[in-house]
């Protein structure tokens, strides 16, 4: 679905390349020029935080390359001290901004996705059986869902931080993090994949091709994961996009909150943390180029997510 | 009469549509059941094509169910070919593979997530009867059976029309070489011209496989031209069983007369039609007695508190006190 | 006072209680002796000043009693006069076992009203400095007490409310308008105050926890006067108009401290514990670029320094203070020697206690990172940092330690004495010297000030050798004031607004 | 002749899509008397709902009107401005849906929306309206109307409702009623009913009707005359017995003979092979052509105009044309 | 209707215990609450009989035991950390808290549910896609950035706003304080409630957006436009009301994110509300306070719902009749 794949020949045996440029969602993506900057600006934004080892300047998770004394440089000026210039400036650490914001990048998307994947994974299985089995199954777990629900995601992945914490041995501590993280944002997101999917679930199972799978006695694992899954997929995806924008800006919002990353290796949100207690004293650029790149990442993933669900809705065509 | 293939015995389907237990407790409510189907009983001979008919709600597509395995019956019992159909215990692979059923909406009754290939081999596949190449093969070969061509096992049902869906569905019913096919309204969801093409395809299938089916249809036409025996439903019951041609000419059941009085027909015959009088009653309070009592036109006392039983006539059997009488014209 | 004068005053957090017993902690003091007096008070120099009591002596005959003299016509702000009696029904309730101010007086015994106006307060021991364990004391009307039913400290397990925690009456200078917890505290002066009539006649205390929201409010003219000021904003602030910025030293060290003695660490890859090398200590402290961290961490609001204690409490000297350049070089040979492929281990590290006290954490990380140690930092709150030190559940970790008493056997008992009875509580390293421990001992009931300071000397020496601890600075406070408004930093962040001049 | 009550002339509405504009109509003509009942049959997708809604003004964008002109007693509504059209709607032109138990609003009561639509038309007050509102809920036969009036639409059964879907179109008194398929949802034994209703109140009234319906059964009983649409275009047009007993287009033969009657005995039914085309993909020359057993040469590169071989009939087909017809192929 | 009412309370009730044990095992793992009580001065011994005083050396089941019974009647004890009663403490801070929610919950929904209704009706106008797109820089930002950089454009640079606190509140009866009825209390009330409504706002106007189109293209939309309805009748009366029925819901059950969401808001804007009392909490590990407070999001949470269905049950006649019925 990228936009850069070429236009082929429209000729005789229509490839599975040419059917998907030629389906209606990728004419749809690609008369909408939102949708289109969206992509690329997601795209340039999820290369660069992937190929961040190869494309950094430096490694602002090496302590040992840091040089304090780089401490606040401003962008394209040198620095005092080391005659150091770093494009977006240095922050308070004497860190590359313009690696360290890759960096951090690379950290959120990673923390969002995986948490997006965990929901998912977690929201589509409980919907499924939810949906499936139906009866009591359905209400216990959907009154699950309710608990869950009475508490908003921050809460949630506070006091699972909270917990892990406690589990957790303290010198893995370092490297648990994110995947506390991972943990506590995925579990506070689950509900709404497996509402969708329960929701649909229970549409699809009565429609007549899940009727003719249980004539043929096709098992009801195959049934749901073969036939009713896949046309469950759209929703879940427009959620998951969107979900994923609200990941990041969960994990930014936890750092916030003092709950996140270890700050030696910054995601975004931690860089934003420490960069708003720069805003009042001047050292704008700490706060500013990683609040825009937070911006620009969740907004593109945003609006991709908004076009995707205006665009698979088939009503609003 | 030889043993029929399909033999069904006082079969009863009731769902429960109460309310809550809470809310029954506080509204001091009973149980509350629908009963779908009630002591439905008949026969379909090998080769035959058996059709039911009667208004929405009348319990057809509850029977096809029921005989698919899709429901479990309350009571009754469904024998095919001399076997039991036990839902609850499982229908074992050898006896499920011998029916397959025909939806009626060709749009929802095909994955459109899946090829038609894969559609068609799903029934091989499942009751692993070929090998997987072998099964692609079948399935192209059963796109031609059933006039489409072998290329179409990489298309996706979206590229069809809604004939051309249900002819891969039928396809796909044919594919675990079956002895009787189930078909809910096959033609309901289809243009008239393209009506034609499917029951023509139909018929030609029986003669070629040595089918049998249960049609299930509300268009009496399409029943007219397609059975040779017809059971006609009300509310659930079965009230009158006759031989195809037979039933259009000489109705003996008031609500058969009035059903066909009510369709509308190309003839011109410049018969003013005689609207049915009332509605279909609420299924979970069905009137006492006959059901049909409160639209009949020859109701009597006994209709009011007796259920009539099926009794024969001279065109197979039926279900009213006023067989009894002598003249109801 | 000639006109009203209104302070309203920011800080990081609110007083805890209004009970003068119950909370040992900063703000909860800094309030609290706005509208109770001690009997003692420091200067803003850390010297001792009268306060309820004028004059402290030795008993002549046992040098194990203290003998106060108390302030006459002085009366609290509900009228009743100030005797003896209140002292010494404020001992008895400061020595409850829910107060929390009981360690302070551990040594005491009881005390016992000689007269209207003196005090003799029995020691276990010799206590020669204890007068400086007073300045946190507050005294109580045991009328009052009485008469609301609060004559114990607040205890948990009762699950009712305590009068005092919401209601006061104090000898201060100030007495209490309106309290609405964490939200705003009134204070207005105090008519009949025994001192000189303060210029502020009226204080407002706010809270505010977030420091950007903190000197927004200071910016935006809605508060006059913030404490707990970042450093970074120091300078933004002094170049406002209408806003002053004064700093002054706080007594408060922050170090690092590790574990030498166990045999291995809990988070470290190699097999023995790499603290217990003297190399490896020494190459610690060559590597620690302190005046980097007061350029651009702290933006040179600390004073650097090798000692682990203020430059006013006792026993600190000039050579202890004295720190070289960094030498990574020699660092990292050092570290080689004893483990050619370097060493890894945990750094414990506070992010809410002491002025970027993770900033720092991080630079040290970076630091040792140079000389082949790797270091992960675990940051955390205060609440999770702080028992890692007590259940002796880190290898290595930042603490920032005040010496409310300006000596340092403070230090002593709590950081270098073997952890056991009532010492070394926060000994989180587990240094256990016996000599030392002995030395320790002694000070405590030594009258001889010119013998004692030897000891200290000597065990400091030890300490230093030994490098027990890691100093990385002295605390500089920062106090933001609107122009107008004369107020001086108090080293122990304890500002007192009675004091402040009006222009 | 009378003047027609409404007259399409070559009307042509088009949907823009990405692969190029479809014409779901294309160049459609016809005319409704006052009083008839004209059937419009034709297959799902023919155009027939797409008819009616151009004459209501009811096309959604992006599709629009492209050619020809509506004209309602000899004025031009297709090209109204919204205000004017919303004149029209309801008050002149009323219309019934397909499907009863959606074209209700769950939330307001029968008396609400019939007085809210007769009280837009109809300078009345809010009693009177409602007097009416019940009168009118009578007329359509819904028992004790005037305690059920203030139900909601799920109280009603679906024959019910759509019956108040025909009062709702009917309460203004329009002179022509458009009815989509007023009974395709419905259960035979309601059908009856509701098509006996709508007829019995519009002739009543002297309104005239465009039923539409793929029902030729419905047709043959209701209608005066009956259009075939084909494809977006007219096949035939005539007086319902004729085209019902001789057909002219060879499609329309077709359709007669693929249903299958309740007198009529055949084993197989008349096969017409194939599909109707999608609009994207409508053959050159006449649209049945590849359907068709007797298409010739012109059939496959002119498309046929309706012309009028006998008097009242219009067919579009060239058999019938005589300057071609004796290029027909024998056979 | 009883029988739902009934059964939504058990429901809570259910809820409320599962709240309960999840705050309950929860904050054995947040911290020592000992470590913040005492100072540094205290023994070992001291901080052994604090934890005994406190009761947390008992068993654990014995501890769920005593909390849970004094949850049920509303005692959860006294906050460690200001040493008064939870309840009372709450119930201080909850109406600043009310007020913020139901300030930014009105305006989200007056401001969501115009521009929702605007865009939906000019689904292709210009204007609605930068609205489209605009609002979705809203969520793209996280809170605590959003009130920052409020506070430092409006308070700090242009000070035209307050960037913290209240303002002044006068006293209703007993448990009740408002800002509103002052000028400076109105003033302190714009940034934190723009910030705490700018999420809701987005989440409501695309789903009234949503929601309507979708009425827009049903039968009985099209119905009416063919009786001549008015446009004005016609997008108001019928398919803003059909819309409002999903609405309702998704914004009712909004408002108990909005009292949670507020954490963030209140600690930025230095709010009194139960947010921030909540949040100092945590870092004080108070746990009564903890646990109070989730147990009264649990509550408001749970109230909210029933209030949705009840107005559900008002909006849509087609709920008031009996299940039992013709169902669709
Ligand atoms: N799962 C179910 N739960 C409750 N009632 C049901 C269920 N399935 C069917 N019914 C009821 O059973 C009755 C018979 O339904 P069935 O679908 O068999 O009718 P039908 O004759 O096939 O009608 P149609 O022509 O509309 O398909 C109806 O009243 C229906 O409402
Ligand atoms: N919004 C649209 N965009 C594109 N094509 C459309 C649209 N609406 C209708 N069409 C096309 O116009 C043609 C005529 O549609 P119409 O609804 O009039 O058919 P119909 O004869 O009423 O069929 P049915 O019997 O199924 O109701 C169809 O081919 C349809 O695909
Ligand atoms: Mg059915
Ligand atoms: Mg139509």
């Amino acid at each position: 679905m990228t936009p850069e794949s070429k236009t082929p020949v429209p000729s005789k045996p229509p490839g599975r390349l040419y059917r998907a440029w030629d389906s209606d969602l990728a004419y749809a993506f690609r008369t909408s020029p939102v949708a289109v900057v969206a992509t690329l600006v997601a795209l340039v934004i999820i290369f660069c935080a992937v190929l961040a080892p190869w494309l950094a300047p430096m490694n602002p998770y090496n302590p040992a390359g840091l040089n304090l004394m780089n401490g606040f440089t401003p962008p394209m000026e040198p620095n005092a001290f080391t005659g150091e210039t770093f494009v977006m400036g240095a922050d308070n650490q004497g860190r590359d901004m313009l690696s360290t914001i890759m960096y951090g990048t690379r950290t959120s998307l990673f923390v969002g996705a995986m948490a997006v994947v965990f929901a998912m994974v977690l929201g589509i299985s409980i919907g499924l059986f939810a949906g499936w089995r139906g009866g009591w199954v359905d209400s216990a777990l959907m009154r699950v869902a309710d608990v869950q629900l009475a508490f908003p995601a921050i809460l949630i992945a506070l006091l699972i931080f909270g917990i892990a914490r406690g589990f957790i041995p303290d010198n893995l501590r370092d490297q648990m993090a994110i995947w506390v993280l991972i943990v506590a944002i995925g579990l506070s997101d689950w509900v709404q994949f497996a509402r969708v999917v329960r929701g649909a679930a229970m549409v699809e199972k009565n429609k007549e091709y899940v009727q003719a799978a249980r004539v043929i006695g096709a098992h009801p694992a195959k049934i749901m994961f073969r036939h009713i899954l896949p046309n469950v997929m759209g929703p879940v995806l427009v959620i998951a996009t969107i979900s994923l924008a609200l990941a990041i800006i969960a994990e930014a919002t936890l750092s916030f909150l003092g709950v996140g990353v270890p700050p030696t290796q910054p995601s975004l949100g931690t860089l934003i943390r420490i960069g708003q207690s720069f805003l009042i004293s001047g050292e704008w650029w700490i706060l500013l180029f990683p609040a825009l790149t937070l911006l620009a990442l969740a907004l593109s993933v945003n609006l991709l997510g908004d076009w995707l669900r205006d665009a698979l809705n088939p009503r609003l065509r | 009469m030889a043993e029929p293939l399909l033999k069904i015995d006082g079969l009863t389907r009731r769902f429960d549509v109460s309310k809550p237990w809470l809310n029954r407790v506080i509204e001091r409510e009973e149980k509350q059941f629908l009963t779908a189907n009630a002591d439905v009983s008949f026969e379909i001979a090998r080769g035959e094509t058996f059709a039911l008919v009667g208004e929405s709600g009348s319990g057809k597509s509850t029977i096809a169910k029921m005989v698919v395995g899709l429901l479990p019956p309350s009571a009754g019992t469904i024998t095919f070919d001399g076997q039991r159909i036990d839902t609850s215990a499982g229908i074992p692979r050898s006896l499920r593979r011998r029916f397959q059923m025909i939806f009626q909406d060709p749009f929802a009754s095909l994955n459109p997530r899946w090829r038609v290939g894969e559609i068609i081999a799903e029934p091989i596949r499942t009751f692993g009867l070929m090998n997987p190449t072998d099964a692609r093969k079948e399935a192209a070969r059963l796109l031609e059976v059933v006039g489409l061509s072998a290329g179409d096992v990489n298309k996706f049902p979206h590229e069809f029309s809604g004939g051309q869906r249900q002819r891969i569905a039928i396809a796909r019913a044919l594919s675990s070489k079956p002895e009787f096919i189930v078909c809910d309204e096959p033609t309901s969801a289809l243009d008239v011209s393209v009506q034609a093409q499917i029951l023509n395809l139909m018929r030609d299938l029986q003669d070629e496989f040595g089918l049998t089916y249960l049609l299930i249809s509300h268009d009496l036409s399409v029943v007219r031209h397609m059975a040779n025996r017809i059971g006609v439903l009300y509310l659930g019951r079965l009230v009158e069983v006759a031989q195809g041609k037979k039933l259009f000419t000489e109705p003996q059941h008031p609500y058969t007369r009035m059903l066909l009085d009510a369709v509308p027909d190309l003839a011109l015959s410049g018969r003013r039609r005689r609207p049915v009088e009332g509605e279909i009653p609420n299924p979970i309070s069905p009137p006492p007695g006959c059901a049909f009592h409160p639209r009949c036109p020859l109701v009597h006392d006994r209709c009011r508190h007796e259920v009539p039983q099926p009794q024969p006539t001279p065109i197979g059997q039926a279900a009213c006190h006023a067989l009894d009488r002598v003249d109801t014209a | 006072a000639a006109q009203a004068e209104t302070v309203r005053w920011a800080r990081v957090a609110d007083a805890l209680t209004l009970d003068p017993h119950s909370q040992n902690e900063g703000p909860t003091l800094a309030l609290l002796r706005h509208v109770y007096d001690t009997l003692v008070s420091r200067d803003v120099d850390g010297t001792l000043a009268p306060g309820l009591a004028t004059d402290w002596q030795i008993h002549p005959d046992d040098p194990t009693i203290w003998v106060l003299t108390l302030r006459e016509g002085v009366t609290f702000q509900d009228g009743s006069p100030f005797t003896a009696e209140d002292v010494v029904f404020s001992y008895e309730r400061v020595l409850h076992e829910d107060s929390g101010f009981r360690a302070i007086h551990a040594d005491v015994v009881g005390a016992e009203a000689v007269d209207d106006y003196t005090v003799h307060v029995q020691m276990s021991g010799p206590s020669p400095l204890y007068p400086n364990n007073l300045t946190n004391f507050f005294i109580v009307d045991k009328d009052w007490a009485e008469a609301n039913d609060v004559v114990t400290p607040q205890n948990y397990a009762a699950g009712d409310e305590n009068y005092a925690v919401r209601n006061t009456n104090g000898t201060g200078p100030y007495q209490l308008v309106s309290r609405d917890p964490e939200v705003r505290t009134v204070l207005e002066v105090n008519d009949t105050y025994w001192g000189d009539a303060p210029q502020v006649t009226e204080v407002i205390y706010q809270p505010i926890p977030e420091a950007a929201t903190r000197i927004a409010a200071l910016l935006s003219g809605e508060v006059d006067f913030v404490q707990d000021v970042p450093v970074q904003d120091i300078a933004r602030l002094e170049q406002t108009e209408g806003v002053n910025v004064v700093t002054g030293p706080e007594n408060r060290n922050i170090f690092f401290a590790y574990d030498a003695s166990s045999d291995t660490l809990q988070s470290s890859n190699v097999d023995d514990n790499p603290f217990s090398h003297p190399e490896i200590r020494e190459a610690m402290a060559l590597a620690l670029d302190r005046d980097a961290i007061r350029q651009v961490v702290m933006r040179g609001q600390s004073q650097p320094s090798a000692a682990p204690l203020p430059p006013f409490v006792n026993g600190w000297t000039e050579e202890m203070n004295e720190y070289g350049a960094p030498d990574y070089e020699r660092a990292a040979e050092l570290v080689s020697s004893v483990y050619p492929d370097g060493f890894s281990v945990q750094l414990d590290c506070p992010n809410d206690r002491y002025l970027n006290d993770e900033a720092i954490c991080q630079a040290m990380v970076g630091m040792l990172g140079r000389i082949g140690i790797d270091v992960s930092l675990n940051s955390q709150t205060r609440s999770l940092h702080f028992p890692l030190i007590e259940n002796w559940e880190t290898d290595f970790y930042m603490l920032g330690w005040g010496v409310p008493t300006f000596d340092s056997a403070y230090i002593f008992n709590f950081l270098v004495h073997t952890r056991e009875g009532s010492y070394g509580a926060y000994n989180g390293g587990r240094y256990s010297n016996p000599e030392v421990d002995a030395m320790i001992e002694s000070i405590a009931t030594m009258t001889d000030l010119d013998e004692r300071n030897a000891v200290i000397a000597q065990i400091w020496d030890q300490v230093m050798e030994d490098r027990v601890f890691l100093n990385v600075h002295n605390q500089l406070l920062a106090y933001a004031v609107r122009d107008g408004l004369n107020i001086e930093v108090h080293p122990e962040n304890s500002p007192t607004l009675w004091t402040v001049t009006v222009d | 002749m009378a003047d027609p009550l409404l007259s399409v002339r070559d009307l042509v509405v088009e949907f823009p899509t990405r692969r190029g504009t479809l014409r779901a109509l294309d160049r459609v003509s016809f005319d409704i008397m006052p009083g008839e009942v004209l059937g419009m049959v034709g297959e799902s997708g023919a155009g027939k709902s797409i008819t009616g809604a151009a004459i209501i003004g009811l096309i959604e964008p992006p599709g629009r009107i492209a050619g020809g002109e509506i004209r309602l007693k000899g004025e031009r509504i297709d090209n109204l401005r919204p205000y004017a059209l919303r004149k029209i709607r309801g008050k002149r032109i009323g219309m019934v849906f397909q499907d009863p138990l959606t074209s209700l609003n769950p939330l307001y009561t029968v008396a609400q929306q019939l007085i809210e639509t007769i009280r837009t038309h109809i300078d009345c007050s809010e009693a009177e309206a409602r007097k009416r509102a019940v009168a009118l809920l009578d007329r359509v036969g819904i028992p004790a109307a005037e305690r059920r009036i203030d139900d909601y639409p799920h109280h009603f059964s679906g024959g019910m409702r759509q019956r108040v879907v025909i009062a709702l179109a009917l309460c203004a008194e329009p002179e022509l009623v458009i009815a989509d398929e007023p009974t395709t949802a419905l259960d035979v034994s309601v059908q009856s009913q509701i098509i006996e209703v709508l007829k019995d109140i519009c002739a009543e009234r002297g309104a005239a009707v465009m039923l539409i319906t793929h029902d030729m059964g419905v047709i043959a009983e209701t209608a005066d005359r009956v259009a075939v649409l084909y494809a977006g275009r007219m096949a035939e047009v005539g007086p319902v017995r004729e085209v019902i007993t001789e057909a002219l287009h060879p499609y329309t033969q077709g359709l007669m003979g693929s249903i299958p009657t309740l007198t009529q005995e055949s084993d197989r039914l008349v096969q017409i092979p194939g599909s109707m085309p999608r609009l994207n993909a409508i053959p050159q020359g006449c649209a049945f052509n590849p359907r068709c057993d007797r298409a010739f040469a012109p059939c496959f590169t002119d498309r046929p105009d309706l012309l009028s071989p006998e008097a009242g009939r219009q067919v579009a087909c060239w058999l019938h044309d005589p300057a071609k017809a004796q290029e027909v192929p024998h056979g | 209707m009883i029988a739902f009412i009934i059964r939504r309370l058990l429901q809570s009730i259910i809820v409320m215990v599962a709240v309960a044990a999840v705050s309950f095992t929860l904050f054995r793992f947040v911290g020592d609450p000992v470590n913040s009580m005492v100072g540094q001065e205290a023994s070992i011994a001291d901080r052994q009989a604090l934890r005994d005083s406190l009761g947390l050396n008992d068993p654990i089941l014995l501890q769920f035991a005593r909390f849970m019974g004094n949850a049920a009647q509303g005692e959860f004890g006294i906050s460690y950390r200001l040493q008064m009663p939870v309840t009372e403490l709450i119930l201080q801070r909850l109406p600043a808290t009310i007020e913020l929610a139901l300030v930014s919950g009105f305006l989200a929904f007056v401001v969501g549910l115009s521009l929702g209704v605007y865009t939906a009706l000019r689904r292709r106008g210009v204007m609605s896609n930068i609205i489209m797109t605009g609002s979705l820089i809203g969520v793209s930002l996280p809170t605590f950035l959003i009130g920052v950089l409020l506070i430092w454009v409006f308070a700090v640079e242009l000070r035209w706003l307050p960037s913290n606190g209240r303002g002044e509140v006068v006293a209703l009866g007993d448990w009740w304080s408002t800002g509103l009825l002052t000028h400076s209390g109105r003033l302190a009330l714009i940034l934190p409630a723009i910030t705490l409504g700018l999420y809701q706002m987005t989440l409501i106007m695309r789903l009234v957006r949503a929601e309507m189109l979708e009425v827009l293209r049903t039968d009985y939309i099209k119905f009416a436009r063919a009786r001549g309805l008015s446009a004005r009748a016609i997008n108001f009366g019928h398919a803003l009301k059909n819309t409002l029925v999903p609405v309702i819901t998704i914004t009712g059950l909004q408002l108990g994110s909005i009292i949670a969401f507020a954490i963030i808001t209140e600690t930025v804007f230095n709010w009194p509300g139960v947010g921030a009392l909540f949040i100092n909490s945590v870092r004080f590990v108070d746990v009564p306070v903890m646990a109070a407070y989730l147990m009264m999001i649990a509550l408001v949470f749970v109230v909210i719902n029933l209030i949705v269905d009840l107005l559900y049950y008002a909006v849509d006649p087609r709920l008031r009749v009996d299940r039992a019925g013709k169902a669709h």
